[in-house]
């Protein structure tokens, strides 16, 4: 019987106010008194709601949401960790959020000193030389990264058109090489689901700017031949970018700087307990080895005379990709939620991360095909294999996960595994919730053999069943439209 | 024990590790190269309790000032507009922060029905037919909707006006830069608008004329004439946008035969919050959807016909088109665009237009200030909304100085930009600015 | 399958931690290096979490709850409109929430200028004279009024005992009378739901000290008696009270000072718009005519050389009922409602809630019994008359709303009405809110005709069915306990 | 129109007028008697709009010092902890500060089970066997301890000792002033501890016996004599509570033979807010149950035996019972005995017990220094926990006022409520004095 909200352009009437403006302290005009008829727009059709209703309707949205706050949100790849409270206040002190970005950068050294100490703990925590703080997200960072690439092979004078990427790669590392003009070649890994150094020494040439790696991988496996792999790619003058969406496997444990690597982004709103805010604001810095540091985007952070400044003065960076310095008040979060951890709860956040991921999976892989039964890291795949026998798949599985409560895997990624759940728990959940979680997902696989339609049906107790995307493709609805 | 880490807790990872039969947590890391092993701890500083780290960033924050305590004539592309309270009420409900972008589209709708409702808006505000969710910000959707016209068009030349805000044309150089594209700046008149008979020179070959309305200068562009320009030589014309309050009042893009409009989103309730986290606005012309970059909520049903949201068009999108995808772009900015739905649904129609018209106001009073006042001009005629640029005959920097000294920000002074302006200060007047607070500014910069 | 949240005791792990405490920078002791052993306690048995832990279970407590920001919450005689977000921002100021009470006074300033204007607002909109803002909620200033009536007597050298009651007041009226040692006199309203001077006439007499009036009255009608009434009682050296609980029927409207009454309390937690807070804090300050003044209670808000002070020299004051000032930040949500409203703005408050209900009222008669069928102020009563002859109960037609996303009105309150549904919709609703409703208390009507056991079988759609109350009062359990 | 108001738009008021079948407003309002109308406009400010109000109320905080800008020995009833940042974040949930007390039982599940958790974590600290979801503070709720002491024993005389809070003690006359009831003090020993040789005196007819521990002098109370006393003849014993951190390391007045416990929770995650709100606890033994005041929540289960919470035990309650009520109280303190709750959450068993500790050893600090600094001596030489009396032999306003203008608020001076005392302040070292701080109390305090 739960009421769905009607779409907010059906709300309010004529008049309402939800508004209260600040005075008029200066004579007051008419639009036409200023500027050209020919200007002048009729007013945009906007609902005019009361603040009330305002509250009302987004206060009811909201309670159709699923939250990292409500429980378990095991989606592999997105480190759905607890979001600190303490760091949504500090974000909200009037210094910060009322600091006007072209203020005098003498009148914002806290913010300019809070930026730099970000840089340097992301770079001793990478075991990289130098960070940019001003990608918007991890596939901006993957951005970043790509012109910086193209950038010193130019400087080199051989410019090269390819970029190896894993099979088991995301999305983004791909997308990313097209935007930068680079061809994309996917490579296969091992059917232990790691990258071989074999693999890629044998497509490794000179027409070859990078290899993209993420480790560990979006299978939760650590690529164990990652050094051999560097050797291959640099014998070859080629340039090794580590996807770094996974760094909460491993804070403090594996420096990513001995890998080999050469530059990397890290996603603060995974690993650094940023919130995902539905799907961001997030922030994405690149870190990078010595030698890449002159290509970094500017401004760059300097600091002169105890001063810091903002200084474009670095003739090879490859430019600017955001209008000012990135997304300040998440690069706030995430440092003080270093701050809060230091060296060694760092750590244990990857060990317990860890810990959580293997727990889960040695529960799960009585009742689910586990293919890749290696001790994992922070996370681990399982597939649709047993349960396909009655019919029931991996989507179906995930929707019946709602009914009990929970927020379902990534499903159907990596593509190296047909009907992939992808479980990532991270180090936030208790092992009550985890326990909590295994109770769901073998419930699920009794009721896939007892009753696989009640499965395939799913969900049955939200306000919705399934809905139909394809639909919502073929015939795109995607604004409001009065009387349709 | 970390407060933030249940199992962190020794007598949890016991039971853990025994219901897994083993001993020790060193045991799941065997598989670690010794040689990758982090061996001493990181050098990092000792953690601060709670206490301590909230006066930590107190004593941060109190070495930036601010502009509740400034009086700022800032803008040039982040606004210092007034937020309503309800707003950050809405902002920190869990259920909207704390989740992920909606894939899950059941246990989603909340966020799904606000995007759905945030294009809404975008399609009213810009008189575009679609609109994405979200890009990250202003410079980075103006970058990605020239490559969209790139796309389009099959073409690979974009000529921007140099009105445009000069960080939005540096992100452009950066996202254009692989050797293949080409980008052309045209120059503006005396006028403070774009020079537009520059466009003539490129007709064959332009995948899009790229302007900025209001421009950095704060000086409407005339649009209707660069459509017709731009559509002759077969090119997109690509609008963009820093102050879209001014969309209160000025006739939108879309109603003067933009094809694309890329912007920012900062002044519908975000924060100055020191340039970031912003919102990307990116609206396009319906036939041009299928190109677009970025996520979008469509409407749909389930089984029983009951009206539902989900993420749609993800064929465009790299998690399922990867190297073949309009863009990169995964994590957007959400919360960002949350807020600004919020915004507009509390200001509405009327609301929007009273605060446009409230901060034209001040501006045109400033304006007029301006006007009348010895050894201070307005360096252009043409309209503007809440920016424009003012010229000082004499000393601009010692009387900026000064002004600074009053607690009050002068503008932008532009001369890093403009070499050809470097005695003219871009000043912004939003509905935060005190008729006091013009009167010390216009005295500040006049000559004695 | 929405999953039962735990009690807290059972949650959580030895050694799990969820706190972060300030760092020690004086030698570290043992208790027993201060304190004597047998001084000593056990550690008291509480249950240990994360911090992660602790917010999921409250917010997931909170899912459990519906909310005046979810939608109409039609309690009568509750006033539940909506709390302005703003106050709630004003009241975390650190200069307010950082006060400690005892801090010099020439440095409460701020707050005690602020509580002087709410006096000064709060006398102006009630009519009265003075005004004290100590009592903690209605009920503590129904006690301090009592108190006053009697200080007042006794100064008249004529105690009395008794205090007159109408059959529709509030339980907190006899009770204050009660904990005064005043015996409470129920007398009857007329058939037409109001008070009728008459009526009071006949019982006064010396022996009573006062009459405990509200006005509007519990059915939602206004007491058009008022004025005769309040002769009847003075003639006879009565006082009368009135409570103020329905004062957002007649602000800016009617003004109780010309009623006649003496004094009377304020539920700012109603009126005023602070939040309700699932059952207070709320605030009750006591308004008086110039003659009761010198009884308020202290310390009393004063103003010397352009300082404000608070005085306890009061001789004839009552005496305190709070250890410091009362509900401080209560007092300032309210007068933050009263600076953001203006003096239109409260009028418009009353206009609206009394047209609301009109209009609800108007509707709802179509289906259900409406004894008093006189236009309204803020609230109406139904009943369930129609309804039983099918079976169906106001307690049943109550727990069916839940089911239609309602929270219900009060019910089997005031007594005088059998069945009774108290129904106030407040300022805060739209007419489409008040339309939902309606079409939700429609729908039942016809549900109760036509399937009645679906209704006396509600609720369906909540994680419980009806809890039972008897068994609670039963056989309590009032706390958790290890392993019952 | 205003914001908070929907159909305070003339549109939305004509529709509902014509459904109704009126023209206009005023008919709703015929029956006001004429002679009771409100004709002029209210006397009241303008209203401000949310930008100017916003300034306004900042204004005012700022005309306020606060804890976080002096260093404050201030305790006496009020306690200056920190809070985790956890906590608010709860409390701002619309579902908890947004709905009323939970008569809703099935749809206020939220509420219930907070308070049933509350009274569970009441019951454990203080050592009794059951207790209510709130009174309005510690005065009140000790006020009403006693009056219920008196229905239990049917006697009318009670003995409260003057070392409980002066302000306590004061609310107590207040609520027994009804010339029936008799209130009689018991003075102290130079120990600062209540001199129990006079309860003798009124063996035959006291209701209740009335400690405080830590007494109002930061002491601890001979509680077990002091019940074995009150027993004997026939009375309960009642202890009051100000400083309830106190309970993360003393033995409770339940396991002392306590029969009621009343005081405040203030010092369990509640802002000081200059006074307010706090938290009334009060807790009884088992028996008592039935004569208790307030709310109590109580487990049940549905007619499918799930668990769940009601409000139990109401026909103790004005709602229900009326004139022949335990008590009037109604709206209580619900929402801070949340806070409270998720306070203790937070900390838990260890967390409070080292916060406790902390205390303590901040206290024996600078009762330590005070000790060895000249012209300042330890009042009482009894144990204390985080509050304590200083003497100091000379000059005590004139140095209480130095140490005011270092930014220090030395203590509570205790002339006002003790003229024997009036060399003596309080002073109270929480968690948030740093070690510091103390050193400029001492020195400031001692003789030079
Ligand atoms: C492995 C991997 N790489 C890259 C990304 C892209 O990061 P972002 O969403 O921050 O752009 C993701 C995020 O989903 C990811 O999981
Ligand atoms: C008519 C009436 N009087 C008195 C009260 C008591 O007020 P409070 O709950 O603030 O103590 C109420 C509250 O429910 C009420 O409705």
């Amino acid at each position: 019987m739960k009421v769905i909200e009607p779409v907010i352009f059906e709300l309010g009437d004529q008049d309402r106010k939800g508004y209260s403006l600040p005075a008029w302290d200066v004579p007051r005009i008419e639009a036409e008194d200023a500027l050209p008829k020919e200007l002048l727009r009729e007013p945009a059709r906007l609902p005019q709601l009361s603040e009330t209703e305002v509250v009302r309707h987004f206060i009811r949205l909201s309670k159709m949401n699923y939250s990292v706050d409500e429980g378990l949100y095991p989606l592999g790849s997105c480190t759905m960790k607890y979001n600190p409270k303490v760091n949504e206040d500090l974000a909200r002190l009037p210094g910060f959020s009322m600091a006007h970005p072209w203020q005098p950068q003498q009148l914002s050294q806290g913010s300019l000193k809070l930026m730099h100490d970000l840089e340097l703990a992301l770079a001793e925590i990478t075991g990289m030389d130098a960070v940019t703080l001003q990608p918007a997200a991890g596939a901006q960072g993957e951005l970043v990264g790509m012109m910086m690439i193209r950038a010193i092979h130019r400087d080199r004078g051989k410019p090269r058109d390819k970029v190896l990427i894993p099979d088991t790669a995301h999305g983004t590392n791909p997308a990313s090489c097209t935007l930068t003009g680079y061809q994309a070649v996917t490579i296969k890994s091992s059917p232990a689901g790691i990258l071989q150094a074999e693999t890629v020494a044998e497509v490794m040439d000179e027409s070859v700017a990078a290899l993209m790696l993420t480790n560990p991988n979006t299978l939760g496996l650590f690529e164990s031949e990652v050094e051999d792999i560097c050797r291959a790619v640099h014998e070859k003058g080629g340039l090794v970018y580590l996807d770094g969406a996974n760094l909460n496997a491993i804070l403090g444990l594996v420096s990513p700087g001995k890998m080999g690597v050469d530059l990397m982004h890290i996603n603060l709103h995974k690993t650094f307990s940023t919130p995902h805010g539905g799907g961001g604001p997030g922030a994405g810095p690149v870190a990078v080895k010595a030698e890449l540091a002159p290509y970094l985007p500017i401004p760059r952070l300097v600091q002169e005379d105890g001063q810091y400044q903002l200084s474009e003065d670095f003739p090879s960076s490859v430019g600017r990709v955001m209008a000012f310095y990135g997304n300040f008040s998440v690069l706030l979060k995430a440092y003080a939620y270093i701050l809060s951890l230091g060296p060694e709860g760092l750590k244990t956040i990857s060990q317990v991360a860890v810990l959580n991921a293997n727990y889960l999976k040695e529960r799960l892989r009585k009742s689910y095909h586990l293919p890749y039964p290696a001790p994992c890291m922070h996370e681990f795949i399982l597939s649709d294999k047993l349960q396909l026998t009655f019919g029931v798949r991996t989507r179906d599985i995930a929707k019946r996960l709602m009914d009990y409560g929970f927020h379902p895997p990534t499903i159907y990624f990596p593509l190296v595994v047909a009907g992939a759940m992808m479980i990532e728990p991270t180090e936030s959940d208790s092992f009550q919730e985890l326990d909590r979680f295994a109770q769901a997902m073998e419930a699920i696989a009794r009721e896939a053999q007892e009753d696989p339609d009640l499965v395939i049906g799913a969900p049955h107790s939200l306000p919705f069943s399934r809905l139909d995307e394809v639909r919502a493709a073929r015939l795109p609805r995607l604004r409001w439209k009065p009387e349709e | 024990m970390m407060r933030y880490i249940p199992n962190s807790s020794p007598t949890s990872q016991r039971k853990m590790l025994r219901a897994m039969g083993l001993n020790e947590l060193e045991q799941l890391f065997e598989n670690l190269p010794d040689s990758l092993r982090q061996k001493s701890p990181l050098d990092l500083p000792a953690p601060l309790n709670e206490s301590a780290l909230v006066s930590h960033f107190g004593a941060l924050s109190e070495h930036n000032a601010n502009v509740h305590e400034y009086a700022s004539f800032l803008g040039g592309g982040a606004y210092y507009h007034y937020i309503p309270a309800a707003l950050d009420h809405i902002l920190l409900r869990s259920e909207f922060y704390t989740s992920y972008t909606p894939y899950q589209a059941e246990i989603s709708q909340g966020t799904l029905q606000a995007m759905f409702e945030f294009q809404t808006y975008i399609c009213e505000l810009t008189g575009m037919e679609v609109a994405n969710s979200s890009m990250y910000d202003g410079a980075s959707s103006l970058a990605e909707a020239l490559l969209m016209a790139m796309r389009v068009t099959g073409r690979k030349k974009v000529a921007v006006s140099r009105a445009v805000h000069p960080h939005y044309r540096r992100v452009i150089e950066t996202y254009l830069d692989d050797g293949d594209k080409q980008l052309i700046e045209l120059s503006f008149t005396d006028d403070g608008l774009t020079d537009l008979a520059q466009v003539s020179n490129h007709r064959s070959d332009l995948a899009a004329l790229v302007l900025q309305s209001p421009n950095f200068f704060g000086c409407f562009e005339e649009l209707s004439a660069a459509a017709s320009l731009a559509h002759a030589s077969g090119a997109l014309l690509v609008v963009g946008i820093t102050e879209p309050l001014s969309l209160g009042l000025a006739k939108p893009p879309g109603h003067l035969g933009a094809d694309l409009a890329a912007g920012e989103g900062q002044s519908f309730g975000l924060p100055l919050s020191f340039g970031g986290p912003y919102l990307g606005i990116f609206a396009a012309k319906g036939e041009y959807l299928r190109s677009m970059p970025g996520r979008i909520a469509g409407q749909t049903c389930d089984d029983k016909g009951r009206t539902g949201y989900v993420l749609t068009l993800g064929t465009r999108e790299q998690h399922i088109r990867r190297e073949q995808a309009t863009s990169n772009i995964c994590t957007n900015q959400a919360l960002c665009a949350l807020a600004a739905t919020t915004y507009l649904a509390l200001l509405g129609k009327e609301g929007l237009r009273e605060l446009a018209l409230l901060n034209l106001a001040k501006a045109k009073y400033c304006r007029d200030q301006i006007e009348q006042a010895p050894g201070v001009e307005l360096r252009f005629p043409t309209p503007t909304f809440n920016e424009f640029v003012v010229r000082v005959t004499s000393d601009l920097e010692r009387k900026v100085g000064r002004l600074l000294e009053q607690r009050i920000w002068a503008g932008l002074p532009l001369a890093p930009f403009y070499p050809e302006l470097d005695d003219c200060i871009l000043v912004c007047c939003t509905e935060m600015i005190s008729q006091e607070a013009i009167h010390l500014l216009v005295e500040g910069l006049a000559e004695k």
